[in-house]
């Protein structure tokens, strides 16, 4: 059965329609890129899938879990990385790591070598109001990589990566498809890693228009 | 059938009531010894209260918790509750100033620090919170179950305000209508008109509720038109 | 529950140790509130300590809805929001620890503005001790109340921008509670019952927050 | 400098009434202080509206305090800020701007505190009428220099945060003038001494702004 | 006489250096891509030409104006586009541009021209909040466009911008550097256009590591 199941999903805020009828599907472990010009709704259709909106109308299922119905268990069952810092400002970025991992029962000494394959190990106890706009993401995807969602969404994620940090992500996704996972990213330029062949979906006005693998 | 017949009637009744409570209270009755015509406002003054605390916030509470509970949760208890606190803001409202009105000859002041009248202010305040806080959410579920918990707490509070202030020294009328053990302190005609104001004050309430319960539906379809252009709208985006 | 609750509690104490906003900014504000209050009701007022409880928990209302607020932003941004709802926490665990962690911070400024009232506003010594109990109870009511009119009122436009409308009337009865047993125990008097008022309202608020902070999250 | 004033004044304003906050915040906020302060003096000094100016000018200070904070929070994020200061605008305009947008917002909100003192404390409302020119005066200068000490404070961590404290001075002359000459309307007396002090204070407030406000940005 | 001349130039912020001892000399009209690992400093260099940070030791002369001397002065000559939003939240797309357009005593008219040439005309009345990512950027750049500064400094200004906004910078930077403005972009991807052929600075651990033409 597909991971993600969207039936004209519509998603309204504020009157106006972020998403405006859209039809999806996807299957389980496998890469797809959603593109699209600016404001087509890429981050608002990721938004869905990760249950942080609510579907106004149409149907969707999403890691098993009905849109219509709990999300707080779909929430669970997602990774989201999106254009903001997604961690705790005033504290330092292994803090930041300690506390999802006590949240999420894991040992914590899986910090430490998450942020060494990040290459955070020596901003460990900067606070992350300081890092720097690349070094956010990383801890961001170090966040990530302690949790090992089913379900991985990714705003724009090469944006502030240098070089080496987007050839790390590109593995990392290979590794994480390898193991069984679904990956959703959004992107305005294509994946570089050759190795991953990823579906590319592309948005205009809330509306997948065109569809290729 | 019985439906039908009591939506064709709920209006024409509660007006009928309405007139025969003027009536009675302006010429049936006769005027008080202590506080002669001022009394009349007894006619009016308990039953706008009796409205405005306990019928009016009491719907909104029931249907409040009906919406948290999964089994019964539907739009229609969200628009009840709504549109029961909005007409219970009148009410509290008329309460003030019916109050105050009576207020001012009786206890020489507009205002005192009076354990209802107090709850009753800040009865009113609680249902302006509520109303902004359906204007701040704009995403439906969201506002819908945190207007929902607001109602609640407002139901909670209820008691526990009564009794902060009732502990203050109270100069408001104490109970003279709904004593414990029925014996009533107000007595023949008098009462009777006391009673048909509740009864015509309660229908009123109930009629206001349908008529404000209409209007939102109607506003919701015009919403729905003006979603199906956005939509096509936001749809043309696409498009070059 | 406890588990999630002392998780988040430690979490938000060490964000307040570190910004020093309770230090350097919410302190000092109760203080000048306290001093400047003392001065507004002019020497005939400032003079007696009868005052002193009400212009007490006048000021701690106000540092609350500083705080509750605080409690709120320092959850951050959206995506930080985003990506902690991720994490799947207990939501009763959640309200416990944040309503924890407030109350906490209360009780520390509640002690030094004790201090303060008795300095500046001569409340008498022995009457403000054995007040303490009662100050405990309802600072804790005001923190559990607190967290959830912060969470009711977050998200939607601006920060918070509802909590005092909405909160305000659930507080006045702790404020008058609170300011009444604090007299009581000043000039002696029926002590109990307003305690009682205070402990009623924090069970409720505890019970409530329990049962459907879930439901103000989960959306 | 009287363009910027009026474009920065203009802005301000404009954000407070797109967010609302004056209106679900900052009055509500007010008007239940001044309800629980009466509360919370107990019925003993309710009563009588002896208590009524101190109360005003105790709830006008803390709404202040609010709308202070919040005046600097609307200047936005620091990619805001770097942006707008490339914009080079006067700093004595932005001053007087954002001073004049402060005290309107305290003019509104103090009309209806009056109002409401009147209702609810019993404050003669002829008194009351003949005491506004010197309210609108004390409000002025307690936004100049609230601006003033906004600027001071925002400066996030570090010692700029102690000014909460360094600020009590500022303020409580201010207080005490307005107090004392709303008693004066209210039971006649010397009102103008008090009224000068204020004048005085606006007068002085401003000046030091227009002069010192770059100083205080720059860093 | 160079643009921006920095001699040694050191920033320290809360005891670490973001910028150990930076030597740089630009030319006017030129461009200029900074590039580096993530955290090597190119933020930090861009605020320290935009006088939004205090240089610590070293000296430095950008625009004209002394970085020891009136910053409130450099700051009036360079545009800067950040990370984060340049604006009022509160306010709408063109209510922002308005205000920057009065401050700077332009014709109001210009915003409208502005607001279309970014492709902003159909958000104009949008609270700029709910503008997407890239929206957000390009109002970012609108503002720009409304100042016309001698020295524009560019924080990866491609993030999140799709094909079209990429193309439109390019061009427009063109424009810019043609009417005799310096452009100082930090960017982890080399720009598009060939037709730009700019010097490319490689900042590493604060320090300039390499510098080709
Ligand atoms: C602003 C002023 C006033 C307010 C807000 C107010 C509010 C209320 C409320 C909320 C109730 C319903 C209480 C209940 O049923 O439990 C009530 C009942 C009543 N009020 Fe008032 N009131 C005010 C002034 C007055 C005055 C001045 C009088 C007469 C001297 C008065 C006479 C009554 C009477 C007789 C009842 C019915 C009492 C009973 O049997 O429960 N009220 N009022
Ligand atoms: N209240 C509103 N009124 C008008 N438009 C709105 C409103 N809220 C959101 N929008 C529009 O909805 C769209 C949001 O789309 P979304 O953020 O998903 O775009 P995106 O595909 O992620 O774009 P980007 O590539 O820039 O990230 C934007 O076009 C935004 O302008
Ligand atoms: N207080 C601090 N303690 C330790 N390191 C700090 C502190 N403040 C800043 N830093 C470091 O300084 C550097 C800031 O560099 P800057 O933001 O200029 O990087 P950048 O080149 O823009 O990187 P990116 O490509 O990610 O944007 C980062 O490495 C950050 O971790
Ligand atoms: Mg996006
Ligand atoms: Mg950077």
């Amino acid at each position: 059965s597909p991971e993600v199941t969207l039936r004209d999903a519509v998603v309204l805020v504020g009157g106006f329609p972020l998403l405006s009828g859209v039809n999806l599907e996807l299957a389980p472990s496998s890469i797809t890129v959603v593109t699209g010009a600016n404001g087509a709704g890429k981050t608002s259709l990721l938004r869905l899938l990760a249950g942080l909106v609510t579907l106004t109308s149409g149907e969707g299922v999403v890691a098993g879990v009905d849109l219509k119905g709990d999300l707080r268990e779909l929430r669970r069952r997602v990774g989201w990385l999106g254009h903001e810092g997604s961690f705790y400002d005033d504290l330092s970025a292994s803090e930041n790591l300690v506390f999802a991992a006590k949240a999420l029962e894991r040992p914590t000494s899986d910090v430490a070598n998450v942020l060494e394959r990040v290459g955070l190990a020596s901003r460990a106890t900067t606070s992350t109001k300081q890092l720097s706009a690349g070094q956010r993401r990383r801890l961001g995807l170090a966040w990530l990589l302690l949790r090992r969602p089913a379900l991985w969404l990714l705003d724009e994620p090469y944006a502030s990566l240098d070089d080496e940090g987007r050839t790390f992500f590109d593995q990392l996704i290979g590794d994480v498809v390898a193991g069984g996972a679904t990956v959703v990213v959004s992107a305005h330029d294509p994946l570089r890693s050759s190795a991953l062949a990823p579906r590319t979906v592309t948005l205009a006005g809330g509306l997948v228009v065109t569809d290729r693998s | 059938m019985m439906k039908l017949l009591s939506q064709r009637l709920l209006g024409p009744v509660t007006l009928v009531l309405l007139a025969l409570t003027f009536w009675f209270g302006l010429w049936v009755t006769p005027p008080d010894k202590i506080q002669g015509n001022l009394a009349r406002l007894l006619y009016v003054h308990p039953a706008i209260a009796w409205v405005a605390l306990y019928l009016s916030f009491g719907t909104a509470t029931i249907a409040s918790a009906l919406y948290l509970w999964k089994r019964s949760r539907s739009v229609v208890m969200d628009r009840v509750a709504h549109c029961a606190v909005e007409v219970s803001l009148v009410f509290i409202v008329l309460t003030l100033i019916t109050g105050s009105l009576w207020g001012r000859p009786t206890w020489g002041v507009w205002w005192a620090w009076d354990a209802r009248l107090t709850s009753t202010a800040i009865l009113g305040v609680f249902a302006v919170g509520y109303l902004a806080l359906r204007r701040a959410n704009d995403d439906f579920e969201q506002r819908a179950r945190r207007s929902a918990v607001v109602a609640i707490l407002a139901a909670i509070n209820v008691p526990i305000i009564h009794f902060s202030v009732q502990w203050w020294k109270t100069l408001h009328q104490g109970a003279s209508v709904f004593t414990p053990g029925g014996n009533f302190k107000v007595h023949g005609v008098m009462l009777t008109t006391l009673f048909i104001s509740l009864a015509a004050f309660t229908l009123l309430f109930f009629w206001l509720l349908r008529a404000r319960y209409r209007v939102e539906v109607l506003r919701e379809e015009r919403q729905q038109v003006s979603l199906d252009e956005a939509l096509a709208q936001r749809r043309r985006e696409g498009v070059h | 529950m406890i588990r999630t609750a002392l998780l988040v509690c430690a979490k938000d104490l060490r964000i307040e140790r570190r910004s020093r906003v309770l230090l350097w900014q919410v302190l000092p504000f109760g203080v000048m509130a306290l001093v400047l209050s003392g001065l507004a009701l002019g020497p005939t007022h400032a003079g007696h300590s009868s005052a002193g409880p009400g212009l007490f928990y006048l000021v701690m209302l106000l540092v609350a809805l500083l705080m509750i607020n605080r409690s709120q932003v320092i959850e951050g941004t959206p995506g930080t929001k985003a990506s902690v709802a991720t994490l799947g926490l207990d939501p009763a665990g959640v309200f416990l620890g944040k309503a924890l962690a407030l109350a906490v911070e209360l009780w520390l400024t509640g002690l030094v503005l004790l201090g303060g009232s008795v300095l500046v506003l001569h409340t008498a010594l022995v009457g403000t001790l054995s007040a303490l109990p009662s100050v405990v109870v309802t600072l804790a009511a005001l923190a559990a109340a607190g967290t959830l009119y912060g969470a009711l009122s977050g998200g939607g436009q601006g920060p918070a921008t509802l909590l005092p409308v909405l909160s305000l009337p659930a507080f006045s009865p702790l404020l008058i509670a609170g300011e009444r047993s604090f007299s009581a125990a000043l000039h002696g008097g029926g002590l109990w019952r307003w305690w009682l008022i205070s402990l009623v309202a924090l069970v409720a608020y505890l019970g409530v927050g329990i049962l459907l902070y879930g439901v103000l999250e989960e959306s």
